[in-house]
C-alpha cells in the first residue's frame, strides 16, 4: 500500500503500515486546542486519531487540553495549529484582526440554547432574565449575545454575570445562578440523566440568524505556508467526523476509548452523538463540514449592527469586515 | 558586648523580617532621607531601563500586541479604561480585606490555643504545615461547589493563602519568651494566662507585623486568584476577559494595579506596626542610630 | 557553721535537699546531692560554683519554682516547697521587657499580683531617686545603660516587698567597671533596708565584698563543699578589698573552687 | 550565660527555620524517638478524627460524590487510577525538579551578585519584592502565550514562585557575617572574595537550607498551578480535567498525592542539608541535647 | 614615659592619631584625639577606658583596617598607615567558624595568606600541645567550653607569625573564674616568645597583671589620661596581685577610670 505525500488519498481501508519511501520521516505536529474537556463536540477529532487518519496523513496531533486560554487566544499566538471555535465567538476575535480563519463547520446550527431550570415558573420568556444571573464564561461575546435575547424579548437586557467557567452548570443546577448556555447534546442530556429538568430558548427564536456553532478554527498564516499539512488535517478530521455520522455508536465508543480516564458513561457519549450525528451535523444537502458566505454575512452583519465587533485597540469597528475572508472550505476540499 | 546587650532581653529581641531586612542595608548610619534617596534612586533607574529596553525592542520587532504590547500601550490603554479597571480593584480589595479579617481572627484563635496546649501544638502545627502543600488552585473550584461563587468562598481562599505565615508568626513570637522570663513570671505569682498576657502576647507583637508584612502580599494574590475561578467583578475576572478579548495590554494594566495594591497594603502594615507598637519602632530606630 | 538554734529560726532553710531530673528514657540526671544550710533574717549569703553545677536549680526550688526531689525548703521555720510568696527573683539577664517603660517594668511584678497599674507604679516610682534611676521613668530600656538597666530590674525585685531576695548573676553581664560601681551601690542600699539576700555569682572578689558568708558548691551533682564566714565589718568599701583578710578569704575561695572546676570539666571531657 | 555563648560567634547564628521550629517544641530534652512519637501521635490522632467525621457526615447526609466525596472513596478511586495518576504525578515531578533547579541558579546568580554590590543590591532588591507583588495566575497565561504548551513556561512559572524566598534566604545569609569578622579576615589580608568564600558562603548555608525547605514546598504547588493554565500531562491538568468531569473524589485523591509529593521533597531537604553541612547538624543536636 | 630614642627603634609609634567619622548630613563625630604613644618590641601593653571611647577605633587604626583622619601609625619607624601585613589581631568574641574543625579554624589565617591547605593545618596543629588544645584538634568549636574556644582564637592568631599582636577584650565574654585560669595562661605563653602585644580590656586587674605597661584613655573622644609603668616582676602569680605594689596601681587606675567613666556617663544623659 503506497501513499502520495499527503497521504489525502489514501482509503478508508488502510491497515496502518502505510510508510512508503515517498513519505517524510518524521511526521509533521500539529497541535490542536480544546475548548472543554473531551465530549461528543470533538468525536471527529478522537475517532480520526484512533483510526490512523492523522498518520496517514504523516501528521502526529498533539492534542492541548482545555484550560483558562481559549483556542482562539493560543492560535493567534502561533501556540496552536488548530482548535475549536464557535462561530460566533471566533468572529470577534478575526475581526480584531487576529490571525485565524474558520476550516471547517463541525455542527451546522445552533446546537446550544439558554437554559433555565424548568421548575422556574417565573421565567417563561428570556425578557424574564432581567435583574438575574447568568453564569459565564469569560468569552467576548456572551454577554452581548444574551443581552441581545432579552432585549429582543422585550427586556431590558441587563442581568448579573458571574464568571465560572466549567463551574456554570453545577451552579446553574444548583439555583446559584439562573441561566446559562449548555449545548443540547451535551450538558442538555448530562442535565437529564441526572434528573435535572432545563427549559430552554432558542436564539433564532429571537432573532439571531443561524451558526456554526461549533468549528474548527486555523492559523491563517501557518496554513499558508503549510497548506498541504492543512490539508491533510482538515480532511482527516473531516473524515472522523463523517465516521461518527455513519457510527455513532461506534465513534462513542472510540471516544470513550481515547478518554478513559473522563469519560466513562457509554450510554450516554452514544445518546449525544446520536443526536449530534443526526440533527445537526449535516447541511442541507447532506454534506459535512462546509460553509456558506450566506451565514457568515448573516451572523456578522447581527454581530456588526450589536456593536460588538471592536478593533484591537477596544474601539469599535466602522465598517462591516469581508466575512469571506474568515473561514474558507478550500483545506476542506482541495 | 552589643550583642550581649541586645540578646539579654529575651523577651525583646527583634524578629528578623527577610523583606524589610533585605531592602535596606544592615547598618545605616546616614540620616533617613539620604537613604530614602539611595534606595529609591537605583531601583527606579533599573526599572526605566527595563521598561525602555521592552518598548524599543517590542517597537522594534514589531511585535504583535496580542502578543507582547509596548509599555507605552499598556499605560495609555490601562488608563483609558481607569474607571473600569478601578471598580473591578474595588471589588478585589473587598475581597483581600474581608478574607485577611478571616484570616487575623482564624489565625489568632489557632495560635492562642496552640500557644496555651503543648499536645494541641504538636497535633495541629504538622496538619498546618502539611495544609500548605495542598493546591489551592484544585481546591478553589471545589470550593465554589461548595460554597457558591458569593464572598465566602473568596474569603476562605484568601484566608487559606495568608493564615499561615500569621500562625507561624504568632507561635513562634509566643515563643520567644524564655525560660528564664517565665520563672521571673511565675517567681511573682503570675500564671500561664498572667504570663500569656504580660510576656508572651506583647513579646510577640513584633514577629506577628513582620507575618503580617509577608501574608498581606499574598492576600491581594490570593483574592484575584479566586476570582479567576469564579466571580462577578474583581480584577482577576477582569484579566481573564480580556486575555480571551485578545487585550494582552489591558492584562499586564490590571497586573500593575494589582501589583501597587500590593505594596501599598505592604506599606500600610508598617503604619499599623508604628500605631500599635511604638516602642519597637524607637528601638529599632535607637539601635540603627547608634 | 552558724548554728540554727542559737541564732533564732533561720529565715531560709535548706534541709537535705535532692533534685533528679528525668532526661527521659529512662535516664536521670542529678543536680542537687544533699544541700543543707541556714540564712539568718537580714542576712547577705553568696553561693558560688562551678558553671552548670546546679546554683540556679537550687534557686528555683527555694522561690517554689521547682519542688526538691527530697528534702525541705523551710522558711521562718515552716516547710514552703512550692510556695512562690516569699522570694523575690532577679535573673542575671535584666528582662526588662522592651514594651514597657522603666517605671511599667518595675511595676510588672506589683501588676501581676494584682495590685491596681496605678498604685502599683506610684509605688515603684517612689523607689527611683534611690535607686539612681529619677528622670528616667518613662525611658524605655533600650535607652538605658547596662547598670542603669541592672538598677531598674532590682528595683522591679524589691518593689514586691517579699522577705527574700534570691539574685542569680545580677551583674554577670556588666563590664568590669560598671560592676564595681553596681557593687559599691549595692552595698550601701543593702545597707539601708534589712533584706535577706542570696547572691548567685561567680566572681570571688564580688561574693567576699558583699556577703556575710559565702558558700562553695561543688561541680554537679552540687553539694556545699565549703561555708565560710566573712567578717570584715560593714559598710565595706573598695580598699578593703585589699586586706589581708579579705585577700585570705578570696584564696581559700579561689582554691576549692578551682579544684571543683577541674572536676567539673574533666567530667565534660570524659562525656566526649 | 547560653545566649552570650551562642551569639559569640556571629558568623554561626542558626537561622530561624519557621516550619521547622514551629512543628517542634522549643527545648527538647527527649530523645529522639520518643520525641518523634509524641510529635506524630497527636496529629495522626487529629487527622484520623477529621477523616472519620467527614466520612460519616457525608455518608449519613448522603452528600452526593460530586459535590464531596467520602474519603474512602477518594482513596478507592484513586488507587483504581493510580497507574494514571502517578503517570501525571512524573511530569509535575519533572516540571516541579527542572523548575526548581533553574530557580536556584538564578537565585544564586541573583544573591551572588548582590552581596558583592550594594548598589546592585538596592536597585534589585525593591524590584524583587514588587515582583512577588504580581498575580502569576495573571501571567501564567501569557506565559503560554508567549512560550507555548512546553516545559518552558512551566518551569518559568515555578521559578518565579520558588527564587524569591531563597534570593532573601541567600542575602540574609550571607549578610549574617557581621563586622568583626569581616575585619578580622580583613586582618588576616583578604579581599572582598576571600571574605566571600572563607566566611560569607558557608555561613549563609544554613539560613540556604531553611529558605530552600520553605520554597520547596511551593515548588510543587507552583508546578500544579501552571499545569492548571495549559498543560498535556501533569497533575495540574488531571485535576483540572477530573474536575469538569465532576469526578471531585479523583481531584481531591490527585490533591492527596500532590501533599505527599511535597512532603517528601520537603524531608529530603533535610537530608540534603545533613550531607552538605553536617557541622550544622551536629551543632544543632548538641545544643538540643544539653 | 619611656623615651623612644634611648629604647631604640619603637616596635609601634602612634603619631598624633586623630580619627572622625562622618554621620551624613555633614556632622562628624570626632573619635579619637590627638593618641600618641610607643610600644617596644616584645612589650605587652595594656589599654583600658570607658565602654565607646574609641579604643577598638584605635585598634583597628594600628591593625591598618582604618586609616587615621591625621597623624601616623609607625611600625619599627616606618610609616605604615593602611597596611595590614604587621599585625595579627583578635577579637573580643572568639568568631571561631562553626562549620570549621579546630585546627582548619586555627590555620584560617595562614589559608587566606595563601598557604597550601595542609600546610597552613600542620603549621596550626603544631601549636596545639603548648595551647592546651592537643586531642580537639578534630572538634567543632561548639564542643569546646568558652576557655578553650579562647585559645584556640588565640593560636588563630599568632600562627600567623605577625610581629604585633593585637588583642581586643579576649576574655570579656568568660567567667570570672574561666577567665583568671586564662590569664594564668596567657601570661605563661606569653613569656616563652617575644610577642609585641596589646591589650584592650575593662578588666583593672588582668591589665595589671599582665601588663609591662597600662595606657588609660580618656572618654570619647579618647586621648590618653594616664601611661603607667607596671614594675612587678614576672613571671607573676596569682599572690602577686595582693603585693603592696600591685593594689597602688590598681587603685591608681581605678580613680582615673572612675573619673573617665562619669563623664562618659554624663555625656550620654546629656545627648537624651
Ligand atoms: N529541666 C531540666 N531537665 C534536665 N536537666 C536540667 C533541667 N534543668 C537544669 N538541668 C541541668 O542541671 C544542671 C544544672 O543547671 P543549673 O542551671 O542549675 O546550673 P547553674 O549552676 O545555674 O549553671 P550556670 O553557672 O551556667 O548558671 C545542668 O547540667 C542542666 O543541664
Ligand atoms: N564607622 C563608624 N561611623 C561612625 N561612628 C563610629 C564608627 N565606628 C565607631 N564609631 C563610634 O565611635 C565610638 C567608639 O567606638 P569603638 O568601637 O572604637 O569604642 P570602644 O572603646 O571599642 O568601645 P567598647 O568598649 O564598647 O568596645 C563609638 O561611639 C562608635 O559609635
Ligand atoms: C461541551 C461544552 N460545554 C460548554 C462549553 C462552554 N462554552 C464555551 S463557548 C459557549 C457558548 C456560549 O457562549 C459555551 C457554552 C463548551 N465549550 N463545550
Ligand atoms: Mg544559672
Ligand atoms: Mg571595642
Amino acid at each position: 500500500a503506497c501513499s502520495s505525500d499527503s497521504g489525502s488519498e489514501s482509503s478508508a481501508g488502510t491497515t496502518g503500515g502505510s510508510s512508503g519511501s515517498s513519505q517524510p520521516e518524521s511526521p509533521t505536529t500539529v497541535r490542536f486546542a480544546l475548548d472543554w474537556t473531551p465530549n461528543t463536540n470533538h468525536t471527529g477529532l478522537y475517532v480520526a486519531i484512533n483510526k490512523g487518519y492523522f498518520a496517514d496523513a504523516g501528521i502526529d496531533v498533539e492534542i492541548l487540553p482545555y484550560n483558562n486560554s481559549s483556542p482562539e487566544v493560543l492560535i493567534d499566538a502561533g501556540q496552536a495549529e488548530f482548535g475549536i471555535g464557535f462561530q460566533n465567538q471566533s468572529a470577534v476575535p478575526m475581526a480584531a484582526g487576529a490571525d485565524l480563519q474558520s476550516v471547517l463547520a463541525v455542527e451546522q446550527t445552533w446546537t446550544t440554547a439558554i437554559s433555565v431550570l424548568a421548575s422556574r415558573d417565573d421565567i417563561q420568556s428570556p425578557a424574564d432574565l432581567d435583574g438575574l444571573v447568568y453564569g459565564g464564561f469569560g468569552t467576548p461575546a456572551e454577554e452581548t449575545t444574551m443581552k441581545a435575547v432579552i432585549q429582543d424579548a422585550g427586556g431590558t437586557g441587563e442581568f448579573e454575570s458571574v464568571i465560572l467557567g466549567t463551574t456554570a452548570y453545577e451552579a446553574l443546577y444548583s439555583g446559584d445562578v439562573d441561566f446559562t448556555v449548555p449545548f443540547i447534546a451535551w450538558e442538555g442530556i448530562e442535565a437529564e440523566h441526572r434528573g435535572v429538568e432545563l427549559k430552554n430558548f432558542n436564539y433564532v427564536d429571537y432573532g439571531f440568524p443561524d451558526n456554526y456553532a461549533v468549528i474548527v478554527v486555523g492559523n491563517t498564516t501557518w496554513m499558508q505556508d503549510n497548506p498541504e499539512v492543512a490539508k491533510g488535517f482538515v480532511q482527516a478530521m473531516a473524515r472522523g467526523y463523517e465516521d461518527a455520522i455513519a457510527d455513532p455508536a461506534g465513534a462513542a465508543a472510540i471516544l470513550q476509548e481515547e478518554n478513559a480516564d473522563v469519560l466513562t458513561d457509554l450510554d450516554f457519549l452514544v445518546e449525544s452523538q446520536t443526536m449530534l450525528s443526526e440533527q445537526f451535523m449535516l447541511d442541507d444537502q447532506g454534506q459535512f463540514g462546509r460553509q456558506t458566505q450566506e451565514q457568515w454575512d448573516a451572523l456578522g452583519a447581527f454581530l456588526f449592527d450589536s456593536g460588538l465587533l471592536v478593533d484591537a485597540d477596544g474601539d469599535p469597528l466602522t465598517e462591516a469586515p469581508d466575512w469571506s475572508q474568515y473561514f474558507t472550505n478550500d483545506y476542506l476540499e482541495g | 558586648m552589643t550583642d550581649v546587650q541586645q540578646t539579654a532581653t529575651g523577651a525583646g529581641a527583634r524578629p528578623v523580617d527577610p523583606i524589610a531586612q533585605a531592602v535596606q542595608p544592615r547598618r545605616r548610619r546616614r540620616p533617613r532621607t539620604r537613604n530614602l534617596w539611595a534606595n529609591v534612586v537605583p531601583s527606579v533607574v533599573i526599572l526605566a531601563i527595563v521598561i525602555a529596553v521592552w518598548e524599543v525592542l517590542v517597537r522594534s520587532l514589531e511585535v504583535r500586541p496580542q502578543v507582547l504590547p509596548p509599555p507605552s500601550r499598556v499605560l495609555e490603554q490601562g488608563w483609558a479604561q481607569r474607571s473600569t479597571i478601578l471598580e473591578h480593584a474595588g471589588a478585589t480589595l473587598q475581597v483581600t480585606i474581608t478574607g485577611f479579617a478571616v484570616s487575623l481572627v482564624v489565625a489568632w484563635i489557632i495560635a492562642v490555643s496552640i500557644d496555651f496546649s503543648p499536645v494541641l501544638r504538636r497535633g495541629v502545627m504538622p496538619l498546618l504545615v502539611a495544609s500548605q502543600t495542598i493546591p489551592i488552585i484544585a481546591i478553589a473550584p471545589l470550593m465554589i461547589i461548595w460554597f457558591g461563587f458569593g464572598l465566602l468562598p473568596k474569603m476562605l481562599v484568601v484566608a487559606l493563602v495568608t493564615f499561615f505565615p500569621i500562625v507561624v508568626g504568632l507561635v513562634e513570637g509566643f515563643n520567644k519568651t524564655d525560660r528564664e522570663v517565665t520563672n521571673l513570671l511565675r517567681s511573682m505569682g503570675g500564671g500561664r494566662v498572667k504570663e500569656f498576657l504580660f510576656v508572651r502576647l506583647p513579646s510577640a507583637l513584633p514577629t506577628f507585623f513582620t507575618a503580617l508584612r509577608i501574608a498581606i502580599t499574598y492576600a491581594v494574590t490570593g483574592a484575584i486568584f479566586a476570582e479567576y475561578v469564579g466571580a462577578q467583578q474583581g480584577l482577576g475576572i477582569y484579566m481573564s476577559v480580556q486575555k480571551n478579548a485578545f487585550r494582552t495590554d489591558l492584562v499586564l494594566a490590571a497586573v500593575l494595579v494589582t501589583a501597587v495594591l500590593s505594596i501599598c497594603l505592604y506599606l500600610l502594615t508598617f503604619a499599623i506596626e508604628r500605631l500599635v507598637i511604638p516602642w519597637s519602632f524607637k528601638e529599632r530606630k535607637a539601635r540603627s542610630a547608634k | 557553721m552558724p548554728d540554727d538554734v542559737a541564732a533564732g529560726t533561720p529565715r531560709i532553710r535548706l534541709d537535705h535537699l535532692f533534685r533528679e531530673f528525668e532526661l527521659g528514657g529512662g535516664e536521670r540526671r542529678q543536680v542537687i546531692d544533699d544541700i543543707s544550710f541556714s540564712v539568718r533574717p537580714g542576712e547577705f549569703v553568696s553561693v558560688i560554683g562551678p558553671s552548670g553545677c546546679g546554683k540556679s536549680t537550687m534557686f528555683n526550688i527555694i522561690a517554689g519554682l521547682e519542688t526538691p526531689t527530697s528534702g525541705d525548703v523551710l522558711i521562718d521555720g515552716a516547710v514552703a516547697n512550692g510556695e512562690r510568696e516569699h522570694t523575690a527573683y532577679m535573673p542575671q539577664k535584666d528582662l526588662l521587657f522592651p514594651w514597657r517603660t522603666i517605671v511599667q517594668n518595675a511595676a510588672l511584678g506589683l501588676e501581676v499580683q494584682g495590685t491596681p497599674r496605678k498604685e502599683a507604679r506610684r509605688a515603684a516610682a517612689g523607689l527611683f531617686a534611690q535607686f539612681g534611676l529619677k528622670g528616667f521613668e518613662h525611658s524605655f530600656p533600650f535607652e538605658l545603660s547596662g547598670g542603669m538597666r541592672q538598677r531598674a530590674a532590682l528595683l522591679r525585685t524589691v518593689v514586691q516587698g517579699r522577705e527574700i531576695l534570691l539574685l542569680d548573676e545580677p551583674f554577670g553581664a556588666l563590664d568590669s567597671l560598671t560592676r564595681i560601681e553596681m557593687q559599691t551601690w549595692l552595698q550601701e542600699v543593702w545597707a539601708e533596708h534589712s533584706w535577706t539576700a542570696v547572691l548567685i555569682t561567680h566572681d570571688i572578689r564580688e561574693a567576699v565584698y558583699l556577703s556575710d558568708r559565702v558558700i562553695v558548691l561543688s561541680a554537679r551533682p552540687a553539694s556545699v563543699r565549703l561555708d565560710v564566714e566573712v567578717d570584715l565589718p560593714r559598710p565595706r568599701d573598695l580598699s578593703m578589698t585589699t586586706s589581708p583578710e579579705f585577700v585570705r578569704i578570696e584564696e581559700q575561695l579561689i582554691e576549692v573552687l578551682h579544684e571543683e572546676s577541674r572536676k567539673a570539666f574533666e567530667a565534660q571531657k570524659a562525656l566526649r
